[in-house]
């Protein structure tokens, strides 16, 4: 990509500093919770940002109303409570951890800014079921907006650089951008649909090199419809495998996503693809590391890599540790936080764990 | 023969002002043709050919020119900014506060070129490799350095950019883009012989004699294959290539195709920013959707609501160069009619 | 003394000759079917015998068919195999006169002039003298028309001259070496010897003069006998293997052995039957437009030597003017035909049930018109109003998509196909049970009714079942004064043989003029179905020439009966062209319908 | 193995970077004549086959220019050498030609 691009500059948003009420992700609260809970660390501990949690947030219904099988007007009173639920800790921004909650809390909010009187009556429905009233936020803000607005601040504090340690050069990563997160409302995001800048923004700043490859913009292959039904799934690993097969010639050392279902699901079928047909798309057969953007921020400011979680993904990322010269205990990755051995999992037939 | 001394003020000298006024000054009226830019030929100066024979843009410019007469006056650099139309003249007024006289003005300020930037998923000023048709025509007549280092094996033109496009807000279609995709995709063939050109098309309106015949010929003599479909997504692989994805619609399949060179052929668009006032009151009547409207599409196709303001070439809409000299011409004819019933 | 060292290269020739008759005609009896074996022995000793031997004097002697078509090759024919034949039999008579013994050398009666110079006074000498000599006169009469034709083609009838492979060459000129040989070699002995008749005492009493001349006596009966033995050898790789080919043909036919497309002996036969006489040449559509050489006379030769070529199969219209010119009556366009299904692969037939055909309720009359209808619906249309007019009841098979009758498939060499889909149509006009099926295409028509195998159904082209109206009253038309002609469409004239009932109506409604090639001489449209390879531009000039020949006769409409001719002549006509039920609409009586109820049954109807 | 209960769905792309654009060799197909097509479709639309095998010459040929060839020699042996489509073919391209010289060649 032409570095005197300027065409992101066309797509900005404002992102406030500070003052969050922060809204869970389920999926990565399910497969790798460690990256939220680092991020939060990284926040409110080395950032000193205020951010603020209600623990009676709920499920923002995404996967429901991908699957068509929840109202939208259930999901839109599921929304206003989050609303009121941000109001009563007295906060206006909204940091939302997933790709697919930040696509559905913005369609919400246009949809209501077009269509009033279905706000009037989602209001109408909260106060009814909860005796509840709500504002809109002022500003809706994904984690990987927040990282990005704070990535020099990071960048001042990092321990590590992306930058292979052997060799002194920087690291290739290539990134994936959520769908939901910019191909809805392009002018909500960093840099638009065609050039996102939110994670190519991260991995200069941090000192990578971003790679551009052809299948850039496609999906994951995660794809409610497709993944939920066993039938359709087919669909779903094939859109895998065209993204890491157009990746695969430019030998990246890692893909840094901003989504968990993408983390997931360029993750867990990197296996399932080397199970069905015999291949990884790295040269080692160990396959190519997938890394969200808060596991990154928090392994640049030297977290523990296990605590962070990352021994919960499938493509093993010692490769990449080493790489950057991060220090880890082999020892630890099996073992709870309290030390009892965890017990290690099977080994799969291809794939080099 | 009687010897007008009328001015006639022609705003545009690009093929349509200057076609326009060799004809008046046969007439024997008095010309002058403002050009905002540093030399008069509007883009037709700059092109490499123009279809369907292949004459060169600045041969057919010269053509006029040296036909010429002494009474045509070229102003150059001068930006009109408004016509102002008094009881029987105009007041023709620059961007340097001038004012002019004139009994009847000419609007011939043609079209701009779409700012192929807006098609973001093209890649236009992201991928150095893609070139908007106005350039190539350019690097053709090697007026501008390709940006191509070594000659390119594999090219793709896409057709309809900007144009019958809601998202870029034009919806009507540009015309000679069509004609000109296999004009240039001959003249890759020409320039290089050993590149394979491929035209992404999503109509392709062969409306002229001779068009039908080279576009045809572009396929059994030049190889050029025309897929259709629109070209949707536009990437880099390692090498520098361009990665084109589209769905070959004939066939109802996806398609995927790597090229060396993206040419982008840009649809046209109205030139803004010229105010026309009537006795003290601005008038837009005119100034359609698009392009400036005349009073009918058929036989006051030059004439304006403002009685005295005309209109030629392509600021009327789409038109290739045959065309817009026939237009000028045609134009000449309904202002000297004004002008003797005057 | 019966023996010479020259008589070895003739002996060797005849002796080869024998060898490879017997490789080629041994087997064909073999692979004879079991039916036309007994065939053979059933008609064995039966008239049928005897008129093949009529047949073979009038055929392969006299040449009675060339003599009929064109009178100086018949000639020219006739003297060689004539002259010969006899040539042979007087000299074998001559030598058992002198011998009184029927046993003596193959060679002996041939050279007779070398081993017995001179005269001898045996019973009836100079008779046998003066009758060999006359018949040496004939060869080199007959002889002689051929060189002249060879060199100044068009000078003896045939228009264009054969373009003879270097084999044949070879043959041709052995052939052509052996009379003059034999002429100079018995002449050269004559003037030594004397003894010679009117044609060789002269030519000796003249050659006596010059001297030494009777040093060339061996030689020159050296090179009698190898030109003999060269001609033999060359014979079995040539065209003059139809000497004695024809001969088996014409016994083999008359036997009732025929050609068809199961059978292959016979296809065997007549190729080899082929005299390469070149009349087909002149009759060639495609030739008379200098287009392309894939007429009998070559594609047999080449196919002779294995050498086809798919021009050869593909680019030739199918309209069979060859095969009724065609002296042997060689079925050129069956053994095409069977060639054609050779080089192509085999495809299931599965592949052509495929085609599924609407069934439709039941009918007594059914009309169809094929997969043209659609492309000519005027034709339909014209049925329409015709049909009407004459108060019945039909319906059309047609009614819900094209059908195939599988005469494409069967003449682009795709047989099995092609029948896979008759069987299809069949089944269904069966299911319908229709008493008279009438089609308006004669491609149809001539393959329902060739192939098909409908027991309780009466198949008629529209034509014959108009003329049937007409003839029966059914159908009241007026008579304008126009000038019509008709023109044969090859598929309904030479190979279904209607020709006089599309007149028969053109005559109640028109004044019909004919062409000079009409019939059985008609000439092709153009748009041939089986001219697979045949570009456009053949196409437009084949369909000029025919429509310059049928508007010679004056015509101002020219008619046919065939969609595919109406559409090819129709295309750049500057007269109307049109089908003859769309002609005959426009002379229907007003008071037709009315009349139609009223009649009583007719004598010979169509609608029982 | 492990058994997932689904397999990777075939990709139905026309890849033109590893696909030869044009196949049809000269001398089975006469390239000249067959580079008049406008794919207008006529000869499908004729066809009787198009209605029970799906025949179509369009597709075939357009296929072919993109480089999938798997069908030609089905589709060729499919055809009823009817000739419909060359007498409504606004190019005049002579189809069934083509098909037979496909079944006879090699390819």
């Amino acid at each position: 990509m032409n570095k005197e691009s300027k065409v992101w500059k066309n797509y900005q948003k404002e992102i406030p500093e500070d003052h969050y009420f922060y809204v869970r992700s389920c999926i990565r609260q399910t497969f790798f919770p460690g990256a939220e809970a680092s991020l939060l660390r990284l926040l409110r501990n080395d950032l000193n940002r205020d951010v603020f949690e209600d623990a009676r947030h709920t499920c923002c219904t995404g996967i429901g109303y991908h699957a068509d099988i929840i109202p939208l007007e259930t999901i839109m009173t599921v929304m206003a409570r989050q609303f009121s639920l941000m109001n009563e800790g007295g906060y206006s921004n909204m940091l939302v951890s997933c790709v697919t909650s930040f696509g559905l809390y913005c369609e919400v909010l246009d949809m209501w800014e077009h269509s009033p009187e279905l706000e009037a009556k989602i209001r109408e429905q909260l106060f009814q079921s909860t005796g509840r009233e709500f504002d809109k936020p002022k500003h809706v803000v994904h984690g990987s907006d927040l990282v990005y607005r704070l990535r020099d601040e990071i960048k001042r504090k990092n321990v590590y650089q992306l930058i292979n340690k052997e060799t002194n050069q920087p690291l290739r990563v290539v990134e994936h951008v959520g769908c939901h997160y910019a191909k809805i409302f392009p002018h909500k995001s960093v840099g638009g649909a065609e050039f996102p800048e939110v994670l190519s923004g991260m991995i200069e700043a941090w000192g990578g090199e971003v790679i551009d490859y052809p299948e850039r913009r496609h999906c994951c292959g995660f794809g409610f419809r497709h993944y939920l039904l066993q039938e359709n799934r087919g669909y779903s690993i094939a859109q895998t495998r065209t993204k890491l097969r157009s990746m695969e010639p430019y030998q990246p050392d890692f893909i840094l996503t901003n989504c968990p279902g993408c983390t997931m699901f360029l993750d867990r079928w990197q296996y399932t693809l080397a199970e069905m047909e015999g291949v990884t798309y790295d040269q080692k057969g160990r396959g190519i590391p997938v890394l969200s953007y808060e596991e990154l921020a928090a392994l640049l400011m030297g977290f523990d890599p296990w605590e962070i979680g990352l021994h919960m993904h499938q493509v093993q990322v010692e490769q990449l540790l080493d790489k950057i010269g991060i220090r880890y205990d082999p020892d630890m990755k099996y073992r709870a936080k309290n030390g009892d051995y965890m017990g290690k999992p099977a080994a799969p037939d291809v794939l080099i764990v | 023969m009687k010897k007008h001394n009328t001015q006639i003020i022609i705003i545009g000298g690009g093929l349509a002002g200057l076609e326009a006024a060799k004809w008046l000054v046969q007439y024997h009226y008095k010309v002058v043709v403002m050009e905002q830019e540093k030399i008069a030929g509007g883009h037709v100066v700059n092109w490499h050919s123009l279809y369907p024979g292949g004459i060169r843009g600045d041969e057919l410019i010269n053509n006029i020119f040296l036909t010429k007469d002494s009474m045509v006056q070229i102003l150059t650099n001068q930006r009109v900014t408004k016509v102002e139309k008094r009881d029987n003249f105009f007041w023709v007024h620059t961007s340097q506060g001038e004012r002019l006289f004139a009994e009847a003005v000419l609007l011939t300020t043609g079209f701009k070129l779409f700012n192929a930037a807006l098609k973001e998923e093209l890649g236009y000023g992201i991928f150095p490799n893609v070139v908007t048709s106005a350039e190539v025509e350019q690097i053709l007549a090697s007026r501008m350095k390709p940006p191509w280092q070594l000659p390119p094996r594999k090219v793709a033109i896409i057709h309809c950019v900007g144009s019958r496009d809601m998202k870029a807000g034009n919806m009507y279609c540009s015309k000679v883009c069509c004609m000109a995709g296999v004009k240039t995709a001959i003249h890759f063939n020409q320039q290089y012989p050993m590149c394979k050109v491929y035209n992404f098309y999503m109509d392709l309106r062969m409306h002229g004699n001779s068009y039908e015949a080279l576009y045809l010929k572009a396929q059994t003599e030049y190889g050029v294959q025309f897929i259709r479909g629109r070209v949707s997504e536009l990437s880099a692989d390692q090498y520098g290539r361009l990665v084109l994805k589209s769905e070959d619609t004939l066939l109802g399949k996806p398609l995927k195709l790597t090229v060396d060179v993206v040419v982008l052929m840009v649809g046209m668009e109205q030139r803004k920013g010229l105010v026309v006032s009537d006795r003290g009151k601005e008038l837009a009547a005119f100034d359609g959707q698009h392009f400036y409207e005349p009073l009918n599409a058929y036989d006051d196709a030059h004439k304006t609501c403002l009685p005295g303001l005309f209109l030629g070439g392509a600021c009327k809409g789409p038109m290739s160069a045959t065309e817009v000299i026939v237009d000028a011409r045609a134009a000449v004819q309904v202002i000297d009619q004004y002008l003797q019933n005057n | 003394m019966q023996f010479d060292w020259f008589v070895i290269p003739f002996v060797v020739g005849l002796v080869f000759l024998i060898g490879q008759l017997g490789r080629i005609y041994v087997p064909w009896f073999i692979k004879l079917s079991r039916e036309e074996k007994e065939m053979i022995r059933r008609h064995w000793w039966s008239r049928r015998t005897l008129g093949a031997v009529k047949e073979i004097i009038q055929e392969c002697l006299l040449h009675r068919r060339i003599f009929r078509i064109n009178p100086p090759l018949g000639f020219m024919h006739l003297s060689f195999a004539l002259g010969w034949f006899l040539l042979i039999i007087t000299g074998k008579l001559e030598a058992l006169f002198y011998t009184h013994d029927a046993l003596n050398p193959l060679w002996y009666p041939l050279f007779f002039k070398y081993f017995e110079p001179g005269r001898h006074a045996f019973f009836g000498e100079s008779v046998f003298i003066q009758l060999m000599d006359f018949w040496l006169l004939v060869i080199l009469g007959g002889q002689s028309i051929a060189v002249v034709k060879r060199l100044w083609p068009g000078k003896v009838g045939a228009k264009k001259k054969v373009q003879h492979a270097v084999y044949n060459r070879v043959a041709l000129m052995s052939l052509w070496a052996i009379f003059p040989l034999r002429l100079l070699a018995e002449s050269v002995t004559v003037s030594y010897y004397g003894g010679g008749g009117f044609l060789t005492g002269t030519l000796g009493t003249l050659l006596a003069e010059v001297p030494g001349i009777e040093r060339s006596q061996p030689v020159l009966w050296w090179a009698y006998s190898i030109a003999l033995g060269c001609f033999f050898v060359a014979m079995p790789f040539s065209r003059y293997m139809h000497i004695p080919t024809e001969v088996l043909l014409i016994l083999f036919r008359r036997w009732g052995i025929k050609n068809n497309l199961v059978a292959h002996t016979m296809s065997e036969v007549e190729l080899l039957s082929c005299s390469a006489c070149g009349m087909c040449l002149e009759v060639c559509p495609l030739n008379e437009q200098e287009l392309v050489a894939s007429q009998p006379v070559y594609f047999l030769e080449r196919l002779r030597m294995g050498w086809t070529k798919p021009s050869d199969l593909w680019k030739c219209l199918n309209c069979g003017r060859c095969e009724a010119v065609c002296p042997v009556l060689v079925k050129a366009n069956t053994i095409r035909l069977k060639e054609k299904q050779k080089v192509l692969p085999a495809i299931t037939p599965a592949e052509g049930e495929r085609v599924k055909i609407p069934a439709i309720g039941q009918g007594r009359l059914l009309l169809y018109s094929g997969c043209m209808g659609k492309l000519v619906p005027s034709v339909r249309q014209a049925m329409d109003v015709v049909l009407r007019h004459a108060g019945l009841d039909y319906q059309w098979l047609d009614d819900r998509g094209n059908i195939c009758c599988g005469r494409p498939l069967l003449l682009s060499g795709q047989v099995d196909r092609g029948m896979a889909v008759l069987k299809q149509l069949e089944n269904t006009i069966r299911e319908i049970g229709p008493d008279i099926l009438v089609t308006t295409c004669p491609i149809c028509y001539n393959m329902i009714n060739k192939y098909a195998a409908l027991p309780f159904t009466e198949v008629l082209h529209h034509t014959e079942f108009l003329a049937g109206l007409i003839h029966d009253n059914r159908l009241k038309v007026e008579a304008h004064k126009e000038k019509l002609v008709f023109h044969d469409p090859c598929e309904l004239g030479r190979q279904s043989g209607i020709y006089e009932q599309p007149r028969e109506i053109l005559r109640c409604i028109g004044r019909l003029v004919e062409p000079q090639d009409n019939k059985a001489m008609s000439r092709c449209c153009g748009g041939a179905l089986s001219g697979l390879m045949v570009d456009m531009s053949e196409k437009v000039a084949l369909s000029e020439a025919t429509r310059n020949s049928l508007l010679s006769s004056g015509a101002q409409k020219i008619i046919t009966a065939c969609p595919l001719c109406r559409k090819t002549l129709g295309r750049q006509a500057n007269v109307p062209v049109l089908d003859v039920a769309e002609e005959l609409i426009r002379h229907l009586s007003l008071s037709n319908q009315e009349t139609a109820k009223e009649k009583s049954p007719p004598e010979r109807a169509f609608i029982s | 193995m492990v058994k997932f209960g689904f397999s990777v769905k075939d990709n139905r792309e026309i890849n033109l970077d590893e696909k030869e654009p044009f196949v049809i060799e000269a001398g089975v197909v006469d390239v000249a004549e067959v580079d008049r097509c406008i794919f207008c479709g006529a000869c499908s639309a004729v066809c009787p086959q198009l209605f029970s095998t799906g025949l179509s010459f369009r597709k075939q040929l357009l296929s072919a220019r993109r480089g999938l060839t798997s069908e030609l020699k089905i589709a060729a042996g499919e055809c009823l050498m009817c000739n419909k489509c060359q007498l409504v073919c606004p190019r005049d391209i002579n189809i069934r030609a083509i098909w037979l010289n496909l079944l006879t060649s090699n390819i």
